[in-house]
């Protein structure tokens, strides 16, 4: 290590490194049953002593440890996070408080229907909310995260197909598409036909109808796409789609964008997913948990994940579907996610779910327009939601996507996404959300400027950072090369 | 109007539309074809109030009636255990749960050194060699676990053990529908485990994998060193997942006992059951199967001035780097929920965790006996088990069950829909939560 | 400013600084009722419009603006926090779980006694608590702090020579004596005697002899003293005061040193505060809320804040006392405090409370023994639960104690109190309190030592610290002199 | 036995002991007399488990049969308002809550500037020109500032209005009552206000200070504005307590009414009532009395590389450098309830501040015309009032309320505890918790 101590604040050693034998920071009243033998149970070998290993730490110590890792992190509390198609708003505390409700938290899964009505009752409406905003006509709360929706509307799209004699072998996706969709569809074992997309940055119908046929199960696409751009097209790709019989998989994480601005149910869409961790405000907690609730229309809702929930004669129930594709997941999906996700929209309630993607986009294309400047802007005219510069300009002094990233660190905020989409060279995908001021606006722009002009001036400044963060810049390939996946005793 | 959520005044948006030389906000929306933006309209009610909202969530709560953890008897997946105080306090920490998937390891080191915390621990439960970030649940586990060992073994059939948990063979099951590989089921004898005599039957040179779960959806501990040698013989991979993770602290671990991927849900390690989720799925194998491993991975690296630190790695396996050709499709993985797991297993420790599992086992076997010398009723299988067994009524399960509600027990889960043959069935569960006085009170509900 | 942006991490700026006319944090659902117009009910002038200058913000500015400077600060939670007299021990989680139990935080202070059984019980059980680990009769749990406790105690002591005819003019003070101690005996016009300590640091019989008379109302003093010395002679002190018909008054501020130990009812005292703050876990929150509940011998009891509770026929009662002093707050003092304490003498029990003294000391007398090398100790002996070092051997390369403070700051640990006791020149006061692991205090002395060592080899490195804090040493001097305790708009 | 708060594992203490040369424990308290030890067993019963003590504190609460918020018409010096979920979440940052007062400015500066904040915000509610950081509560708030006006003034005498809240006088009484200080009261009229005729007489040379209250005890409005020429005029100091802060968002501020100290609970802004505490006790003055304030002070500064910090200054008043020749003995003070009352006045900020208190005094209009119209009841005071006010009902108060807690309504303050002569009065407060649906319902209440 060459950092001197005192030099630099102290790093948190591992759980593992801390404590000593014996100590305990939690226990349990003497049992009020007798004591039974494990090894007589089990079988000597099947039983087992304490688990070696296991930290032995005092309560303070594991407050401390996590409170000073907490502190190693940034966070949307902590300031901007403009990480394109991440969606990264404001996580309202009173959503927080809201899933902690004992009687919410302490809902068994398997509890009857006549005891959770409060919770069936909160899900059902959550459905409403999401049917009314996507115009789809059933939703499942199901899935776990995107991905996960992903996979259950594509499977959907394969039992349609089944039950029209062929689950037909090819699935269309964009080449800017997020790699979850391809994988998802390898998942289905769909073959993945990549389609280019036009010089724009959009989805030509041409490009469409020069793929499309009736081995083609589905086109599968995000809109506004990951450049931030609307598909203008999509209503007569649809019709290419459709005329071949193939369906419409509408990937949602970019539906902050669109709330009582379109609808993808009017846009020939006929499955999607959303993802409630971007779009409905739930925390994102370092990678999840998400929620990635899946919509369809009407002929395909008989597909769906079993078991749903409906209201019948003045009670909710939770009804099998019998041509379901089957379960996503155990029990009812991340219902504590759910919560979360209905608190936020009747807060914002119908106007304010509608003001949220219009000021999202007004934010994204007031930030792409003071960029416009300083950096190269990839495609031409308005963005949606989110907004991409590449480091074109910043090239020329030695100075990469990567280093910008870094930089901006320093200045306090969180880096956009780095080298995504695909097809953008050294793009920093930016997604400010509606959650940001004005001010704040302006102050990563202009963080962004003086980043531009330190790469003229003095470009090392720039790939030499971060300079203020706990650690300097991290050895990724290193990590790769020789993993080491846990601790182990020395 | 002004919302507490949106910082935009009149006075900004007025600047920023000038900035963007647009009109009004519906000029920035003119890619969108007119007719679609005309239809939008989002027939919702207004906006609430915190105050209002509160209320009418409370009011919700309200319509829900579960009773005091004292009188919960609940298993078959979600458990009714303690959660110390230390766990939510460290999963509400701001910079914890409003950070993203930490792709900036430089701003997100506390997120990165909990995980590889994280594995650590989950390596030390299962007694295997590496685990990954966390799954979404046991559930979908099961199915990563099948879909590596159809990528490693390249055989198709795969071996599941009917006592699974019915909802993990039947999410096993979606996730491979849509594939060639074929899920054969291997039904329980009478001792309410696998029946080895049917699985060597089954086992044949087409096999990838045996699935089985310890303990499994009877509460019964299957003997995996058997089933896992059996399925090595056979050139498969012994997949063990787990209903209830408080169980390694008195079981011995599945790593010892031969298996080549331990599996299962998280909840029972700090989660409340909230009605289902969010919990995690852990997931832990061997080192040879690293590169093949569903899911995110945390490894320890240096920084530029040779600080030990954390990043993201082995990411080719994953799908933002391998599209279509990834190990799984995830990419939001359950960060917070393994974050509250690790926590709980630091809190407990070495000594908290055995005893949690010990009086798990004490609880559950004098509820077995007080349930069998006192009620009289009789377990349909042998098998010994951890904190859940299966006891068989003399009236409808509904009917008993309903009267036990009414005294403010939720006496246990009738097996009757997921196995019909077990139709007089009740599966029930006992921890920490459950006074003794508890247990007699539902020993004598499920006699009446 | 002589920092560049970028070169460090940003500081926050002030609430008013942020934020539009307009912006909206939160907000009311119309009001059910008609509404009125201020002017015609108050008439005009005596009526306002919005009050200028609040802020106007979101609700994310808000939790951004406290969480970044929440991350400026250092708390228990995140390391040792050496404090001496100030008990810096762990604050459990449990604790502020119970405080906010929605029935206890709910409860009208004046909400009829028959509804407030369980909190009346557990101010009953909270105050037999206090009783059994200081042997006093009764306790009040009106005080609001340990300060207040002092007043509420020495105004005891007045009423009691009052009701002896003379309310007596004087009160001995140790010039060990923390600052609230004269302060409190000048509120009640008492006139301090400063009675100086022997060399031992321990107060000594003769000197107490020498300026004890009957115009002495009481001796006043801290036990373990502020120097962290057990006051050996105390019960012949306290004869030589009772002799002229004075009382005892003891500071419980270093109570923690004695639980299950020694209890001060044995020693002579009549009259004493707790500080829950210290002592009982409660959280010190930045500077308050304490409480500082006061014990009294029972012929003092009589004069105790009314009202007490009381048990009367299986039920708690809030009953007057008629010779009472008055009352030192309205209602009940700080019940959310008084929670916490109970919550945390209740997670310990009898035994633990003893241990917990116990380590307290022996951590106290370990740090004492490590740094003995390296730093100057006044006093010869084993310690109680804190220890004084100073900065004499330091001094000859320039550094001092305030520097040594700064310092520890890098290596992440707060400082200890420094300059206190005032008879110590250059005092370092440390008190690691019982919470503290032999780990950590072996890592805090490893970094007084290290310090130790760069005070002679790199004496500017110590001086010019801190190094690593979010801002450097601050102009306290400056401040005084034109002090601005307010924005103001520029 | 080890102990989750205990770190001291048995190895721990033999190599401590062994480093301190120390045969035990007991070995480090020689100092202290062996027969105080001896005695000093603490008769206590064994610590709880976390899970236990969960329980018993809920039993306890289950023992406190408080309404629900929309039932409860108490105010009397504590106030039924809503908590905005930012508040809380602010104190539970460990940050704020587990720190000691910021002596240390470089590791304090969120202590220091969000004090500084709440110094500025209470100078924008009083109009006043300086605030200290708290003081414990409005009464000894009261006490404090009639200390000030002793020493400012070198006059012995105080009047009080009798209209004061009792707790209030008396906590001034009892913090006075070691000094050479007189408090004499001063009655009250039909008004409900101060008998300006018997101030008038009342105010000579000796007099140092006229403390009012207003919205006073009764919930009448006072005219600051009068009584502070007056009290001026006689060379006087105006101090003005306030019972409800909330009343500043629609009552002309003291500091432009004249007031030289405005002082009073802090609890309505974000703070539980918690059966009385804790609060904080909010205390502001003239720029020309910074000197004289009691308690302590943030200020602005700088630090060593120009940038702007904040810290703790002017302590030369306190008790910690002057003694027993400081401004007061406070030391501690409630710091981490400022910081909540800074948080929710950021969080409402100026137009939800403003709306909070129209509605405050529209609901209290309201149901003072139902009380009146509909219940046929009659005021004693004719005095405006902002959020409570008192009514005189026909039977015995402790009777009505009574009835009224039977429907799950706290109705009210009977008021002949504290004023004999009012024996029929009830003290109601109406605030933005209680629907009109519950107005109604305790209007009819009343009149039963
Ligand atoms: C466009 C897009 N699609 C799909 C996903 C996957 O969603 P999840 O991470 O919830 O599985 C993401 C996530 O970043 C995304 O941005
Ligand atoms: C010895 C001593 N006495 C009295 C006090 C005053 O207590 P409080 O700050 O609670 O008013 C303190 C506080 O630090 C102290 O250390």
């Amino acid at each position: 290590m060459n950092v001197k101590p005192g030099a630099t604040q102290p790093l948190e050693p591992l759980l593992f490194e801390k404590g000593s034998p014996g100590r305990v920071g939690w226990s349990l009243p003497p049992a009020d049953v007798p004591d039974v033998d494990p090894d007589a149970i089990f079988g000597k070998g099947a039983a087992r002593g304490p688990v070696e290993g296991l930290p032995e730490l005092s309560e303070v110590d594991v407050v401390r440890h996590y409170t000073r890792l907490s502190r190693l992190n940034y966070g949307v509390d902590v300031g901007m996070y403009p990480l394109g198609s991440c969606t990264m708003k404001y996580n309202p505390k009173l959503n927080e408080w809201a899933a902690r409700i004992p009687a919410f938290a302490r809902s068994h899964p398997l509890q009857p229907p006549e005891i959770s009505q409060g919770l069936l009752a909160l899900m059902h409406a959550l459905e409403r909310i999401l049917c009314e905003v996507s115009g789809m006509a059933r939703v499942t709360l199901q899935p776990a995260a995107g991905a996960q929706g992903e996979l259950a509307g594509m499977l959907i799209v394969r039992a349609h197909h089944k039950a029209h004699g062929n689950p037909r072998h090819k699935v269309l996706v964009p080449d800017t598409a997020h790699g979850t969709n391809p994988a998802s569809c390898a998942l289905c074992d769909y073959e993945v036909v990549t389609i280019k997309s036009g010089p724009t940055g959009l989805l030509e119908p041409a490009a469409v109808a020069a793929h499309m046929d009736e081995d083609v199960a589905a086109l599968m696409l995000t809109n506004p796409n990951t450049c931030g751009l609307f598909e203008t097209h999509i209503r007569e790709i649809a019709d290419i789609v459709h005329a071949k019989g193939g369906l419409v998989y509408y990937d949602g994480a970019n539906l902050n964008a669109l709330m009582g601005v379109a609808k993808p149910g009017h846009m020939g869409v006929d499955v999607m997913h959303f993802n409630l961790h971007k779009t409905f405000s739930t925390p994102h907690g370092g990678g999840g948990p998400g929620s990635g609730p899946v919509g369809v229309v009407e002929p395909l809702a008989r597909y769906l994940p079993t078991p749903i929930v409906n209201l019948r004669d003045g009670q909710y129930v939770l009804d099998d579907v019998p041509e379901s594709i089957g379960k996503m997941k155990s029990f009812h999906g991340h219902v504590g996610m759910h919560i979360r996700a209905y608190a936020y929209a009747l807060a914002l309630g119908g106007k304010g779910l509608a003001q949220s993607s219009r000021y999202a986009v007004l934010n994204a294309n007031y930030v792409l327009e003071r960029l416009r400047g300083a950096y190269h802007v990839p495609y031409a005219g308005r963005v949606m939601h989110e907004c991409i510069v590449t480091d074109k300009r910043q090239n020329d002094h030695g100075v990469k996507t990567l280093d910008i990233a870094k930089r901006l660190m320093d200045y306090g905020y969180h880096p956009p996404t780095v080298y995504f989409p695909l097809v953008v060279p050294g793009a920093l995908m930016i997604e400010p959300t509606e959650s940001e001021s004005l001010e704040t606006l302006d102050a990563f722009v202009d963080a962004m400027l003086a980043i531009a002009r330190e790469a003229e001036e003095d470009p090392e400044l720039v790939t030499g950072a971060p300079h203020t963060t706990p650690v300097a810049r991290l050895d990724e390939v290193e990590a790769a090369r020789k993993p080491i996946l846990r601790w182990t005793p020395a | 109007m002004p919302h507490r959520y949106l910082p935009h005044t009149p006075d900004d948006l007025r600047r920023m539309l000038a900035a963007v030389h647009a009109s009004d906000i519906d000029a920035l929306f003119e890619a969108i074809p007119e007719d679609l933006r005309r239809r939008a309209h989002l027939d919702l009610p207004d906006g609430m109030g915190e105050h209002a909202l509160k209320a009418h969530l409370q009011d919700l709560a309200s319509a829900v009636r579960v009773p005091e953890p004292e009188g919960m008897f609940l298993g078959g997946g979600a458990y009714n255990h303690f959660q110390p105080g230390v766990v939510d306090f460290v999963i509400s920490r701001s910079e914890f749960y409003t950070s993203y998937t930490p792709y900036q390891p430089e701003v997100s080191q506390g997120t990165l050194q909990a995980i590889f915390e994280y594995q650590t621990l989950i390596c030390q439960l299962t007694g295997m060699e590496v685990s990954n970030a966390s799954l979404y649940d046991g559930a979908s586990g099961l199915a990563e676990a099948l879909l590596l060992a159809r990528r490693v073994k390249k055989r198709p059939k795969m071996l599941l053990a009917r006592s699974i948990h019915p909802d993990y063979r039947a999410v096993a099951r979606t996730y491979l529908s849509g594939s060639d590989a074929e899920i054969v089921e291997v039904p329980f004898t009478k001792a309410g485990t696998i029946d080895r005599a049917a699985l060597e039957k089954a086992l044949d040179t087409g096999v990838a994998a045996v699935a089985v779960q310890s303990p499994n959806v009877f509460g019964c501990v299957e003997d995996l060193r058997a089933i896992g040698e059996m399925a090595h013989q056979a050139g498969a991979l012994l997949v063990a997942a787990c209903t209830e993770p408080i169980s390694y602290g008195v079981l011995r671990d599945p790593g010892t006992l031969g298996a080549d991927v331990a599996l299962g849900d998280g909840q029972s390690l700090g989660l409340p059951p909230s009605y289902g989720g969010p919990w995690f799925g852990f997931f832990a194998t061997r080192q040879a199967f690293v590169r093949q491993l569903p899911g995110r991975l945390v490894g320890q690296s240096h920084d530029a001035n040779g600080r030990r630190g954390y990043v993201l790695t082995l990411a080719t396996r994953e799908q933002h780097i391998r599209r279509e050709k990834a190990t799984s499709n995830i990419c939001t993985n359950q960060s917070l929920c393994a974050l509250a797991g690790a926590a709980f297993l630091a809190t407990l420790g070495k000594t908290g965790f055995a005893e949690l599992a010990r009086q798990n086992l004490a609880k559950a076997e004098y509820a077995k006996r007080v349930i069998r010398d006192e009620a009289g009723l009789a377990f349909p299988f042998s098998a010994p088990t951890f904190n859940e067994f299966v006891v068989e009524v003399k009236d409808d399960p509904e009917r008993v069950l309903g009267r036990l509600r009414e005294e403010g027990l939720l006496g246990g889960i009738p097996l009757g829909p997921w196995y019909p043959e077990l139709e007089r069935a009740i599966l029930v569960c006992v921890t920490e939560m459950n006074p003794k006085s508890a247990i007699d009170r539902l020993a004598r509900g499920l006699k009446a």
